[in-house]
């Protein structure tokens, strides 16, 4: 409906211009009218907040006398006119996508800046890779490049990463607009609140949460929900955000992002570097299986040559293409050149280039499988060419984390238990996620106590607040999350192509507004992909500022010799 | 002689201006006057849709504000969640800095509700009528061609329409949606697709029957075409029917659209009212107790539905006379 | 039972296959036009066009089309469904297997609830006729049948399960309790799981109930001037007899077959009512499989809705045939 | 003694335009063991008084006034409890068409034993005895106990009621219609049994029928109900020998008699009163030819006129001299006229049709030729050639029932109905030729045939030389002018939704009559013609505003709009009252002479073909069984199934005794091809040679034809040995 009505306003516009051409009493010189833009977000059914923001910033972007169409779409469409749609040509949507509303989620390992820095903006992600904007800056490649092997000198580090954020922004390569304050409610009545850790740029529903939360109850039960399928519980795969919550619990790493967004041991008793390339990894001893094997450094390494692992193969052109069996893992393993085990609980890891983010991103980051239990599924896998780990599901899965597995239902839930030989046994006997795309359910549950801990939470950030203030026995948590929503241009193609217009387009993005009105509050303005709860990396000198004013924006765009027809439209220089 | 001078009487003048033909649609005209003179309810009904339709037409000048553009209130933050003003605590508005005027209050991000109503009304008596007009369209044609013609064209037809009533109505209407751009139209393509089946079948029946009546065949033994026969001596007592299901089939659309809305397949750039309702749900106006957001895009559906039932009953009493037994 | 009928069981079962063919064959064309890419939900940051070719060879989408649809047959006939996009490693049977008796539960109670009261009701509509009982009567029935289901569905959670808190608000069970379920057994024995069923099911007969009593109804009515209930009268039978044992015995078959349109409603009702009550049934993982572009699941899901409802019509069928001793000798035609 | 004794009973209807006064100021009595006739044309009342009787009256009617005494109790004090229980103990009723009495979805034999279980206190085990005993008794085979409704042939649903309605021994038997709409072989079987069980039973019985041959047959009392009223009531004998009233007379008169046929039935022509505003006067007055000016005034009430007798006329003492006068058919005879003749434009009512104008509109010299300015019709009517204008040459239809895939998909097995069988014969123009059969004989198909709304399987129908099977579109044009039907029901002939005047310029309309006016003078001459006058008043009319009569007179016109030459009647009066009957027969005749115009009727009624037609066919299974001249055929039948039927005509007459019908009930279906004779099944005289060998057609000297062996080269061909009942 909507596009129809852009069609016909187009048509209509085309035919205006044909007329004031024939009409000689014609307006001061005439560039062209810039062409009417498409703005993606998901339904409002879906994300309803992203959905209003989108809506708000469409309106104000028509101030700027331009044609502007709000495009909502379910997320699998969306991926579509996106992901798959950058290039001219190659998109599988008519044309390349131009502005959309995107956003990047907390994780754990994304408290290190390198993947943000590196993966969001390097001209090598741009046709597959999370570069979907299309940015290709040589200086910045060079940044981004520089700081992932800055190992040694943290400041130095923090110099590029301040260098980088500083380009972006001045490039203005995405608009950036909030970082959620993402949300949760805990029934305080049956979990002391003082056990609760929030984890910097996560927020409270983290792993050092689930295995310390004290319950003031017999029953040593929590039970949470998620709004989004748990596709899969597979050591291997990074299925979504909700199963990787519980894959964190129930498989141990090496090491564990800490509260404040560092990576420490933990099932590494030590992590020694002998040198930039080299470093010794010492187990803890005693650590065991669900299946009760013993955990030893050959099951670690394994853990690491299982991401490694792959088939070369030669595609119709003739060039080579390694095909790794664990597609997500792979590039977290990529840098490891060699691995050594020296005894059963130690073992050396040879890297390929200096990286200062290895322990974030991979130490932090593999789970440690069971050799005995993956080593036939991976060799199996490596005979078949068209399958990968992401069609293996264990009946029940085997970590060897805190929490181990009791039963599943990838429609409806999980239910997990205490791993009683686990050496930080969590102060609670079952951890249970529930499906529960309702939002009027989970609400329900949670005052009913039903359910004891909400943590994600989609929707309407004011209800929360309402819920909370009405039940005493519930308690509100919020932290800035290292995540953020943004718009992002495709910088590729006219008119997002000039960095004034881009400009112009942040200074139309009422920050404030939204927060206020949209987020009730919930949410921090964000200026930069990374987030102010990392707040080591943002000490930074000022980055500049886009304030919300349609003035401004016009001016600017007059600056750069922009122009507006008699009918209002904006027309380039 | 006597009768001579009544011929001549005959000749002089305009005759047939004296005898009424009796045309098919002449017909058909009184029937529709028939059902709603003898059915009050339908009457009822029939005023529903008018009433509706007439709001439909002027939603823009009755609608007090957009449907879509959040109401702002003086520091320009938006209104929401305003109770409707014969609810609200007095003074609150002030508090808030606005004067609240809103009949049925605002939603979670200060939508006026009271406006999206009206404009509601539009896309479901849209998709009321135009789904209902295919569906009886094609239904009759449909109807009119099996039972006719009979043979193969009926057992091809006839098939068709099992296999139209084994397929899941609205699954089938969300995937279309889903393939193609989220629009009201979807509704009506799968309806026109999928619910002709219901009218084909009683239709063709109901030819079959009158094609058998004595007075067909003495249309065909004085020589009349094919289709002369149907279209002056079949489709007219056809018709009424088509107008029965396509008074239901109203109802159907509306009620479809709303749940293909709520569940959030549909264009949220056209407000209707199932739209309203998924907007209410997913912004949990339930846990909020806004009943004076949940219930009106309610009632007005179920309204503009019973009005369908009611006409499309009304015309069943006149079509069915059995049933008259009240 | 004579030849006629058994013919006509025949007749009806080789006509409902072929309608299922039909069915699977439009579905199949239907999901190749799918706009939007089947692998949209594989997105995945280093993703190359080699592997985005691999997978679409794992899910046999390279194929040419007729081969792909022959392929897609002969699984079909071994109910394989194929790969889920969004659930690694599961079969898309895996997933509608659990759905499946959910959403049986749902349709089958909701709709005895729904006809074993339209009925009766019908009847009683019919002999009050003219009644203030009965014109209330139909009109509420009438309004059951105009307000949206999900609608009632979302005013009756309010209040039964926010307000007063008596019932469960969603789902068929708290995880707690449904990972003891080996068995359906367990989950059909289980009290739990009935209290989850009685407000959907609820929801769901309240607006089923409408058809079956209107036609009831109308058919009372009919019957009840036909000339053998004349007879029975005549006879000097009890208006009760009259009324139960002849008129509503025959009244009850168009009833019968209107069970086919009931279905096919209660089904596409289903949807509606699964996604407020958020109960795992087919309907639920159908939005969702759309939503999530997880076209084979979504194909499957739709396929057993389908299979569901050509089934019940079928039965439908045979149940008439068997009550209705005219079926079948329509082969006795009569010439004059 | 008096068992059931009605006292000015008084039954009303509330509809929306007013009440009807159904039944008024009844009063009869019934002695036991008497078998009381009840006569009278549809809408007289008659039902209603049945339905007051037990007490099922509909929910808008209701007793305005009277008494039912049933063996002294009054029926109408009793309470509806008490009511129930007398109904089949005590007064048994058979419903009108009781074809649909029985319920479809259960065994006629469990729907019986119920009955007699709830109703009559059976055990299980007795119940069954006493069902098997009943079948018995009606003459059923008991197997067929566990059958279904659907399963029966119209007489023995007919028999399955009579026995439900005996079943709990009940003192009065009230049948309504009992054998309308059956054919006369089961008619005159069913009257058998209602008559050996009057006997055996010693029954009382009150039998309800139009049809007073029926009377003849059965009851041995006469009331003669006209408009709510009893107009005349009196023993069986004297009713026939000598009706006391003009209705009763009117009556007689119409109907034919094969015993003594007349060559003028006279027709009663209009149609009863108004009850909502029942006259002042007299309620037959409208339709009387012996009316005077107090008719019109003075009620005349049932007064005894002596031997047992009773009539409500103002003239019965003159009864005599009218009886001789009413035999001239003339006086009978006058123009329809419309109902509600106020719309014609004069607004002035219509004469009392004053009989003078009437007599002379009988023979009212008609238009010989056609006026110049219509288009030159085809055919020029009048003349009469000897060339056949219509030939069959060994004519069958076959039709294929189920099979092929949506008959597979229904579940239909494929089956062929030979529906006309090898047919020959001819026609010349003005010549009319009757068909006749029981009912699925075929003769109805062979109608289609000749008009072409189905086409011939194999053989050829020749008309006017051309070949019906290639016919281009202009020549089929030109043979639907020439050829037109006329159908049974009138109430479904015309399209409800036209007015007549649309109806009969349909068929001009069709054949390219462009000019408005031309078309009118050739409806309203056409309306002239069938006696609807001023035709003007019927233009605006619809159908449903019409009587039957009126409306077959309508459908009459259409047919003869195109000036065809040949007309096909598929039983032309069979739904209309006996009263107007003749007045159709009358004119289709009369018109059928001066047109010259060749007819076809179709009828299972003998007595109606011997009255209209020169040459009658007799069908059996799709074959001609015998065909001559009427005459020759009534009167000395060569085929035993012609002597069959004509045995089982009841004749309006209690003296004259039917012959004994030596006949087998029931039709095969006609889904087998014969080797031997089709009706060898059935036949009282059937040899080993009509099995076997297919009967030749024997040909008298006046063309009297007959298809039997009986006749043939195996005439003495052994006797099959078969027991008749």
């Amino acid at each position: 409906m909507s596009r129809k009505l852009a069609r016909i306003s187009v048509i209509a516009a085309l035919l205006a211009l044909v007329m004031v051409a024939i009409v000689p009493v014609s307006s001061q010189d005439m560039g062209e009218v810039v062409p009417p833009i498409i703005v993606h977000s998901v339904t409002q059914a879906e994300r309803p907040i992203e959905y209003e923001t989108t809506r708000l910033v469409v309106e104000n972007m028509r101030e700027l006398g331009l044609e502007v169409e709000h495009r909502a779409i379910p997320w699998a469409q969306l991926i579509d006119e996106i992901w798959y749609s950058r290039v001219e040509g190659e998109g599988r949507a008519e044309r390349p996508f131009q502005m959309t509303h995107w956003r990047m989620v907390g994780r754990p390992e994304r408290s290190d800046p390198d993947e943000f820095t590196y993966n969001l903006f390097h001209s090598s992600v741009r046709d597959g890779g999370y570069n979907f904007v299309g940015y290709n800056n040589p200086q910045y490649d060079a940044l981004a490049e520089a700081q992932r092997v800055e190992v040694a000198d943290k400041e130095a580090r923090l110099d590029l990463i301040c260098e980088a954020q500083q380009v972006i922004r001045n490039d203005m390569v995405n608009a950036y607009f909030i970082h959620p304050l993402t949300p949760q409610v805990v029934n305080t009545a049956v979990f002391n609140p003082d056990s609760i850790v929030s984890q910097a740029g996560i927020g409270v529903h983290n792993f050092w949460t689930w295995i310390g939360i004290e319950p003031t109850t017999d029953d040593k039960t929590l039970i949470t929900s998620t709004t989004s399928f748990l596709n899969s519980f597979n050591p291997l795969e990074i299925a979504g955000d909700a199963p990787s919550r519980v894959t964190e619990m129930t498989w141990d790493r090496l090491m564990r992002i800490n509260p404040i967004g560092v990576a420490e041991p933990w099932a590494a008793e030590s992590v020694v570097w002998e040198d930039p390339l080299n470093v010794v990894v010492t187990l803890r001893a005693g650590m065991t299986w669900h299946d009760g094997e013993a955990v030893q450094s050959d099951d670690a390494a394994y853990s690491f040559e299982a991401a490694l692992a792959g088939t070369t193969q030669t595609d119709e052109e003739g060039n080579e293409e390694f095909r790794p069996e664990a597609p997500d893992y792979h590039p977290f393993a990529r840098n490891v050149a060699n691995i050594e085990i020296i005894d059963d609980l130690s073992l050396r890891f040879t890297l390929k280039t200096p990286s200062a983010a290895f322990e974030t991103s991979s130490l932090a980051k593999l789970n440690l499988i069971p050799k005995h239990i993956w080593e036939p599924i991976i060799n199996d896998l490596l005979t078949q060419d068209d399958a990968d780990v992401d069609s293996i599901q264990e009946e029940i899965p085997i970590g060897s984390g805190p929490f181990k597995y009791v039963a599943f239902d990838v429609n409806e839930f999980v239910f997990l238990e205490a791993f009683d030989d686990h050496w930080a046994r969590p102060k609670i006997d079952t951890w249970i996620m529930n499906v529960l795309p309702n939002q009027e359910a989970t609400l329900g549950q949670i005052q009913s106590g039903e359910m004891n801990f909400l943590w994600e939470w989609p929707g309407d950030p004011g209800v929360l607040q309402n819920i909370v203030a009405e039940n005493e026995h519930l308690d509100l948590f919020s932290a800035i999350s290292i995540g953020f929503n943004y718009f992002a241009f495709n910088v590729r193609y006219a008119p997002f192509d000039d960095v004034t217009f881009r400009q112009a387009v942040a200074h139309a993005i009422p920050q404030q507004f939204i927060i206020d009105n949209i987020f009730n509050g919930l949410a921090a303005p964000a200026d930069s992909f990374v987030s102010a709860a990392l707040e080591y990396w943002r000490q930074c000198d000022d980055l500049p500022t886009y304030d919300y004013s349609i003035e401004g924006a016009r001016a600017l765009l007059e600056s750069a010799g922009y122009s507006w027809d008699d009918d209002g439209r904006l027309q380039y220089p | 002689m006597q009768q001579d001078a009544m011929a001549r009487e005959g000749q002089s003048g305009k005759p047939t201006a004296r005898f009424r033909q009796g045309s098919a649609i002449r017909q058909l005209w009184e029937t529709n006057l028939e059902v709603f003179q003898r059915d009050k309810m339908a009457l009822f009904g029939l005023l529903i849709f008018a009433v509706f339709a007439l709001v439909a037409i002027l939603a823009p000048q009755i609608a007090p504000n957009d449907p879509l553009n959040p109401l702002k209130n003086n520091n320009g933050d938006w209104i929401k969640d305003a109770m409707p003003y014969w609810l609200a605590e007095p003074g609150e508005d002030e508090a808030e800095g606005y004067t609240n005027t809103f009949l049925l209050g605002t939603t979670n991000i200060g939508r006026d509700i009271y406006s999206q109503l009206i404009h509601g009304s539009r896309s479901a008596l849209l998709v009321g009528f135009s789904a209902a007009a295919a569906v009886a369209v094609i239904g009759t044609v449909i109807g009119l061609l099996a039972g006719y013609y009979g043979g193969w064209v009926d057992t091809i037809l006839m098939r068709a329409a099992d296999v139209a009533f084994g397929i899941p109505f609205i699954p089938f209407i969300i995937v279309i949606s889903a393939f193609f751009d989220p629009s009201i139209w979807n509704v009506v393509i799968a309806m026109a697709l999928l619910l002709w089946r219901d009218t084909g079948r009683v239709i063709r029946s109901q030819v079959l029957v009158i094609k058998e009546q004595a007075f067909v065949s003495a249309a065909r033994v004085s020589g009349a075409s094919d289709l002369r026969i149907i279209f002056v001596y079949i489709a007219p007592s056809i018709l009424p029917l088509s107008f029965l299901y396509g008074s239901f089939a109203i109802a159907w659309a509306i009620l479809t659209e709303a749940s293909v809305s709520f569940l959030g397949f549909s264009d949220p750039e056209t407000i209707s009212w199932g739209y309203m309702l998924q907007d209410a749900f997913n912004s949990l106006a339930l846990s909020r107790e806004a009943f004076y957001w949940i219930v009106p895009p309610g009632l007005c559906i179920m309204l503009t539905v019973m009005a369908g039932f009611f006409i499309g009953r009304g015309y069943e009493e006149v079509l069915f006379p059995r049933l008259r037994r009240m | 039972m004579n030849r006629g009928v058994v013919y006509y069981i025949l007749g009806r079962f080789l006509q409902s296959v072929m309608v299922l063919w039909i069915i699977v064959t439009l579905l199949f064309l239907l999901f190749r036009l799918a706009p939007s890419n089947p692998l949209a939900s594989y997105i995945d940051i280093n993703f190359t066009k080699q592997q985005e070719a691999a997978l679409l060879a794992r899910f046999g989408l390279d194929k040419p089309l007729g081969e792909q649809y022959l392929i897609y047959l002969l699984n079909l006939l071994k109910l394989d469904l194929g790969e889920t996009f969004s659930y690694s490693g599961k079969s898309v049977m895996d997933i509608l297997r659990a759905d499946l008796p959910n959403t049986i539960y749902l349709t089958l109670s909701s709709l005895l609830l729904a006809y074993a009261v339209g009925v009766l009701g019908g009847i009683a509509m019919a002999a009050l006729r003219g009644s203030a009982i009965e014109r209330i009567g139909t009109t509420f029935t009438l309004m059951t049948r105009a307000a949206p289901q999900f609608w009632v569905g979302m005013l009756l959670l309010t209040f039964f399960a926010f307000q007063l808190k008596l019932l469960p608000s969603s789902g068929i069970a708290p995880a707690v309790v449904r990972y003891r379920w080996e068995t359906e057994w367990d989950k059909l024995l289980s009290p739990v799981f009935w209290r989850h069923m009685i407000l959907p099911t609820f929801t769901l007969a309240l607006y089923l109930h409408g058809l079956p009593l209107l036609l009831m109804r109308s058919n009372m009515l009919e019957v009840l001037d036909q000339d053998y209930v004349t007879m029975s009268r005549l006879a000097g039978y009890s208006e009760w007899r009259v009324m139960i044992q002849t008129a509503a015995r025959n009244a009850m078959l168009p009833v019968l077959t209107a069970l086919t349109l009931g279905i096919g409603y209660s089904i596409g009702g289903n949807v509606v009512i699964e996604h407020v009550f958020s109960w795992p049934g087919l309907g639920r993982t159908l939005v969702r499989a759309v939503q999530q572009a997880d076209y084979p699941l979504a194909q499957g899901a739709f396929f057993f809705i389908a299979l569901i409802i050509v089934f019940m019509n079928f039965i439908a069928d045979i149940l008439y045939s068997l009550l209705d001793p005219r079926v079948g000798a329509s082969a006795q035609a009569q010439v004059s | 003694m008096t068992i059931l004794s009605i006292r000015d009973l008084s039954v009303n209807y509330a509809t929306q335009d007013g009440t009807v006064q159904a039944v008024d100021g009844v009063s009869l009595d019934l002695e036991e063991g008497q078998r009381l006739g009840l006569i009278g044309e549809s809408g007289c009342g008659k039902t209603t008084l049945l339905k007051a009787i037990v007490q099922v009256l509909p929910r808008n009617g209701r007793i305005a006034g009277g008494k039912i005494l049933f063996k002294g109790m009054d029926l109408l004090q009793l309470p509806a409890a008490e009511m129930r229980q007398l109904r089949w103990r005590e007064i048994a009723t058979i419903p009108q068409a009781s074809m649909d009495s029985l319920n479809p979805v259960q065994r006629v034999g469990s729907q019986l034993t119920k009955l007699l279980r709830v109703r009559g206190g059976y055990s299980k085990k007795a119940a069954l005895k006493r069902a098997a005993d009943l079948f018995d008794l009606v003459g059923l085979d008991t197997e067929r106990l566990t059958h279904y409704p659907h399963e029966f042939s119209g007489g023995m649903k007919q028999r399955a009621v009579i026995a439900m309605a005996l079943a709990l021994e009940p003192s009065l038997l009230i049948a309504d219609e009992p054998v309308t709409a059956l054919d006369v072989i089961v008619q005159h079987q069913i009257l058998e049994v209602l008559r050996e069980l009057e006997q055996e039973l010693n029954l009382t019985v009150m039998l309800i029928t139009h049809d007073i041959s029926v009377v003849a047959q059965v009851c041995d009392s006469v009331s003669v109900m006209y408009a709510g009223r009893i107009v005349e009531q009196a023993a069986a004998e004297p009713f026939f020998s000598s009706p006391a009233h003009p209705y009763s007379l009117g009556l007689q008169q119409a109907f034919p008699n094969l015993a003594r046929p007349r060559d003028v039935l006279v027709s009663i022509e209009g149609y009863p009163p108004d009850l909502r505003e029942p006259p002042s006067g007299c309620r037959f007055a409208e339709r009387c030819p012996f009316v005077q000016e107090a008719c019109h005034d003075i009620d005349p009430k049932l007064e005894a006129i002596g031997d047992g007798r009773a009539a409500a006329c103002l003239r019965s003492n003159e009864m005599d001299v009218l009886r001789v006068q009413s035999e001239d058919p003339s006086l009978w005879q006058r123009v329809e006229v419309a109902q509600g003749l106020s719309l014609a434009e004069d607004g002035q009512p219509p004469p009392k049709s004053p009989p003078i104008a009437m007599k002379g509109d009988l023979d009212a010299p008609l238009p010989a030729t056609i006026s110049a300015e219509t288009p030159p019709s085809p055919s020029q009517w009048g003349e009469v050639d000897d060339a056949p204008l219509l030939e069959l040459q060994n004519v069958s239809k076959r039709f294929k029932i189920g099979g092929g895939l949506a008959g597979l998909l229904r579940g239909d097995k494929e089956q062929t109905v030979y529906a006309v069988n090898n047919i020959s014969f001819s026609l010349k123009r003005g010549e009319s030729l009757g068909l006749a059969g029981e009912s699925g004989c075929g003769k109805s198909t062979t109608g289609k045939l000749l008009v072409k709304l189905i086409d011939a399987s194999d053989g050829e129908i020749i008309f006017d030389g051309a070949d019906l099977a290639g016919m281009d579109d202009d020549s089929l044009l030109t043979f639907r002018s020439r050829v037109q039907l006329m159908f049974q029901n009138p109430f479904e002939a015309l399209n409800p939704r036209f007015t007549l005047y649309r109806s009969l310029t349909e068929p001009l309309i069709i054949h390219g009559w462009k000019d408005e006016n031309k078309r009118l003078d050739r409806v309203i001459e056409t309306l002239d013609r069938v006696n609807l006058r001023p035709a003007e008043v019927f233009l605006d009319k619809y159908p449903h505003q019409l009587s039957g009569g009126q409306l077959q007179r309508v459908v009459l016109a259409r047919a003869l709009v195109l000036h065809p030459d040949f007309l096909v009647a598929d039983e032309p009066v069979s739904m209309l009252d006996v009263s107007v009957r003749a007045g159709i027969l009358n004119t289709t005749r009369r018109l059928a002479r001066e047109l010259g115009l060749a007819t076809v009727y179709i009828s299972h009624d003998l007595s109606l073909l011997q009255y209209t037609c020169d040459r009658i066919a007799i069908m059996y299974l799709g074959e001609i069984v015998e065909i001559g001249p009427s005459d020759q055929v009534i009167n000395n039948p060569q085929h035993p199934y012609t002597k069959a039927l004509i045995a089982a005509v009841p004749v309006p007459d209690p003296t004259i005794e039917n012959p004994p019908l030596r006949i087998q009930e029931g039709i095969p279906r006609p889904t087998e091809q014969f080797i031997g004779c089709p009706f060898a099944q059935r036949c009282p005289d059937a040899m080993e040679a009509c099995l076997t060998v297919r009967p030749p057609q024997i040909t008298d000297e006046n063309e009297h034809t007959a298809q039997c062996h009986l006749y043939g080269e195996h005439r003495d061909s052994p006797k099959l040995e078969r027991q008749l009942p």
